[in-house]
């Protein structure tokens, strides 16, 4: 992922970083400029939990270039607790299989492998599993 | 119209140029004004824009107006609904529509990464989402929330490539068997290898035009466009509210309808998008003609009658251009092998772009 | 309509999406119905297609219609020509149009490479040849066929750096001297780095729509389209049988005044395509200022009035937008430190896309 | 280059084959379905000479990704003995000045050098200043 980019999108990827309308009081995962509930104006930054549970999952086998040594891996949509859907892989998933519903909480890792692009290498949310204890 | 398939031989400009040529030809050597060209993936996989003067000029139509639609899966339905648009503003005369797309120009997985630019790149791209992966996903909650198993994307698949079968411009023409498709691959889980469609080169023009601009000879063939409608939907899969409506599919489909002063009960042909099977089980219940949770279960028989994106192939930005004339000759009686059995009066065509994040319908009658 | 520059700070989606609902509170809170979008490099340079469903959801508008338009420098023109037609054709009521690119997403030399895709890549590209070589190699045949040196582009230039620093839209507001001038460094002889436009970021939008549903308020803020015209010309230089005669743009402009029934000499204003200061010299040739070999004597005054592509800066698919925007509000008053001394009833402004091989041209009034 | 491509436009660049028109007898080049000057259908290859003379050029200095160790080179419009015009860079000038008008050949270069991208290298035309003697 180019440098600029990858700067202006920092906060959303390693905190989850996203906005609360201060109209309706939607959270709003990624930001935007206009609250997609009540149709206002939107920029209160709001910090998500992190917490969740798989909406759904599907495995990728054939992954796209800077992915395939992550491969094969599970890509989710997770709804958080708060509300809004994150698309993520999923990670640490050991034996477990994926199900719909499973319990989920938010991990930093590393996400793509730049290879021979100039940029950064990137890292940001992947969900896993919430320990039992 | 071209057969999809690879083209290794053709460049893209020849390609969109001798489909052009093709459809001219069939109005009886109509002049044009404008050619609206349908394309995805030209940028990236041709290294190309501005497709607008290297086709048109390469067609042999320099002077002409020309420029590129872009809608992922429904480019070239845009292109043809811009065409609608202007005979009707009286702007144009004569307006084609050009699907194309030129995909064998790199190797694989260059043009899979170039599909998966439909997807926000941002927020579902980066985290390794792939266009597959995303129907799967809506696939897998499907089946979860109505509490099927992957079989019932069986029909739809089977039925694609069996009427591709009859189709000499498909890719698929050897059909596939129950047996074949139960020990296929897992594409992206539920959904396998048959049930997504592949990638590949092609081109399919239509000339738009006022009837009374049609020369008598060729009057016999025309066919009317009744209704048409484009309609966009959240591009991610994370921002739709719910996941299973394709809201785009059932909006442009009841605006197309309503423009055309019909209802689907009047259609006797329906051409709808399966890049992937489960896009004709949402699309089926997008549009109304099957209640929530019984997508699947629809009789195939006048869906996809020429095989559609899984059977005939998915040249991306070039399939709703095929669907378009795959219709038309359905409705001229032109249809070959797949001709299905009462000459169709009324139609209704839907492409859908990322994932029904954009749907375009287009009514024809008689 | 949002400042040209770097805006590092804004995606794609989100620049987009603000010069939409900025155009709409302009135009009196109309609800749009469709969202038609001029874009250039969104492919390459954002990794991103299917603008039309990311950018018209991100604007808060879910469901109306939208795709993009791509003709190289004249996409944004191409969208505006697009909604003008659909809202003739009766089946669109509002319809927005918005050019918008994101440059700064890259380094530089992508996105000079992504400029380069106007050009034919197979015989210009592969060759070696780059977008500003091919101004130049114009520009010299030019100097060559009329014994010409290239201080004839010095007017040009000076005269959109100066128009510039009153637009506080624009990208370079210091205007640069005759001294500065003369001292710049070449691009690709005869060019030198003030000759050619620089790519940045930027968006604008305008509402298209029918006078009365227009409110009552905003009405005295209407500017009529009374003309609209598309051309294209070979895309190739070599392809050229005149390469000094910009056919695209005598065609678009001939037309497009034609369909207003008025000719150049009632136009107040005159927005010329200024990527490279030869393409102004070329256009008024062809569009029948100059005859061959004097279109670098124009009078400036009227002509890029708030900077042009050089002087504002080129945010390439969006630039024809900011030209039409521009002249909007010169013909309302509105044009701040750029204003001209009569206000304008008519106006003509034409964008080229890829060194003259698309012009759209539209022809405003009161 | 894609490996595609290049196959498909080796004759091409390789060895300048083009088209006539059976119509017009116009020399075509690139070769395309349809003749420019009549309008009619044209399949017929034509190899041209390579001799021709620089209708118009510039100097590249910024050159893009691929050229930057050619740069600067010099690239022009040349002008067929036949008729059509080429795109092609200059090649072997020594201390010759370019000028329109100047009699070239064709030779066939190292075009491309295709850095990290996959394919092969990229060898065609380009055209070099006519030997006297
Ligand atoms: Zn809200
Ligand atoms: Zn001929």
């Amino acid at each position: 992922m180019e440098a600029p980019r990858h700067w202006r999108l920092k906060k959303q990827r390693y905190s989850l970083t996203g906005e609360v309308c201060p109209h309706c009081s939607a959270k709003i995962f990624p930001p935007r400029d206009v609250c997609p509930e009540c149709g206002q104006e939107a920029k209160t930054a709001f910090q998500f939990s992190g917490k969740g549970e798989v909406f759904s999952y599907t495995a990728i086998t054939d992954a796209p270039a800077g992915y395939q040594d992550q491969a094969p891996y599970a890509i989710a949509l997770v709804k958080l607790n708060e509300g809004p859907i994150v698309t993520a892989q999923l990670t640490d998933l050991g034996t477990e299989p994926v199900r719909i519903g499973m319990p989920v909480e938010m991990v930093t890792r590393r996400i793509k492998d730049d290879g021979n692009e100039r940029g950064v290498i990137l890292y940001g949310y992947k969900f896993r599993p919430v320990m039992q204890g | 119209m071209l057969p999809v398939g690879e083209h290794w031989d053709l460049s893209l400009r020849t390609l969109g140029a001798r489909a052009v040529r093709k459809a001219l030809a069939d109005s009886g050597n109509l002049q044009p004004d404008a050619i609206y060209i349908g394309n995805g993936l030209a940028n990236i996989l041709s290294h190309q824009a501005n497709l607008g003067a290297l086709i048109s000029d390469e067609a042999g139509f320099p002077g002409i107006e020309s420029c590129t639609f872009e809608a992922a899966g429904a480019s070239g339905a845009a292109a043809f609904r811009a065409a609608c648009m202007a005979v009707q503003s009286g702007l144009v005369d004569i307006a084609i529509a050009l699907g194309v797309e030129k995909i064998t120009e790199c190797d694989g997985s260059t043009a899979q990464a170039a599909q998966d630019l439909i997807l926000n790149y941002e927020f579902e791209g980066t985290n390794g989402l792939t266009v597959s992966a995303g129907a799967a996903i809506i696939a897998q909650r499907y089946l979860s929330e109505y509490h099927l198993d992957r079989s019932v994307f069986q029909n739809i698949a089977l039925q694609s490539y069996q009427h591709a079968q009859g189709n000499p411009y498909a890719m698929y023409r050897n059909g596939i068997t129950e047996a074949i498709y139960q020990k296929q691959p897992m594409k992206n889980h539920p959904l396998g290898l048959f049930d997504v469609s592949s990638l590949a080169d092609g081109a399919a023009a239509l000339v738009v035009t006022r009837e009374e601009l049609i020369p008598e000879e060729s009057r016999d063939d025309m066919i009317r466009v009744l209704g048409s409608a484009n309609a966009i939907a959240p591009l991610s899969l994370h921002d739709r509210h719910q996941l299973l409506q394709y809201r785009a599919a059932s909006q442009s489909a009841a605006s197309a309808l309503r423009k055309a002063g019909l209802s689907l009960s009047n259609m006797d042909l329906l051409e709808i998008w399966d890049a992937h099977a489960i896009d004709v089980v949402l699309a089926m219940e997008a549009i109304g003609l099957a209640i929530e949770g019984e997508g699947w279960q629809t009789d195939m028989t006048t869906l996809s009658s020429m095989g559609g994106c899984l059977g005939r192939g998915n040249p991306l930005g070039a399939s709703s251009a095929y669907q378009l004339v795959e219709t038309v000759l359905q409705m001229r009686g032109e249809a070959g092998a797949c001709q299905i059995g009462n000459l169709p009066k009324t139609a209704f065509v839907q492409s859908l772009g990322g994932l029904g994040s954009t749907a375009i319908t287009h009514i024809l009658g008689h």
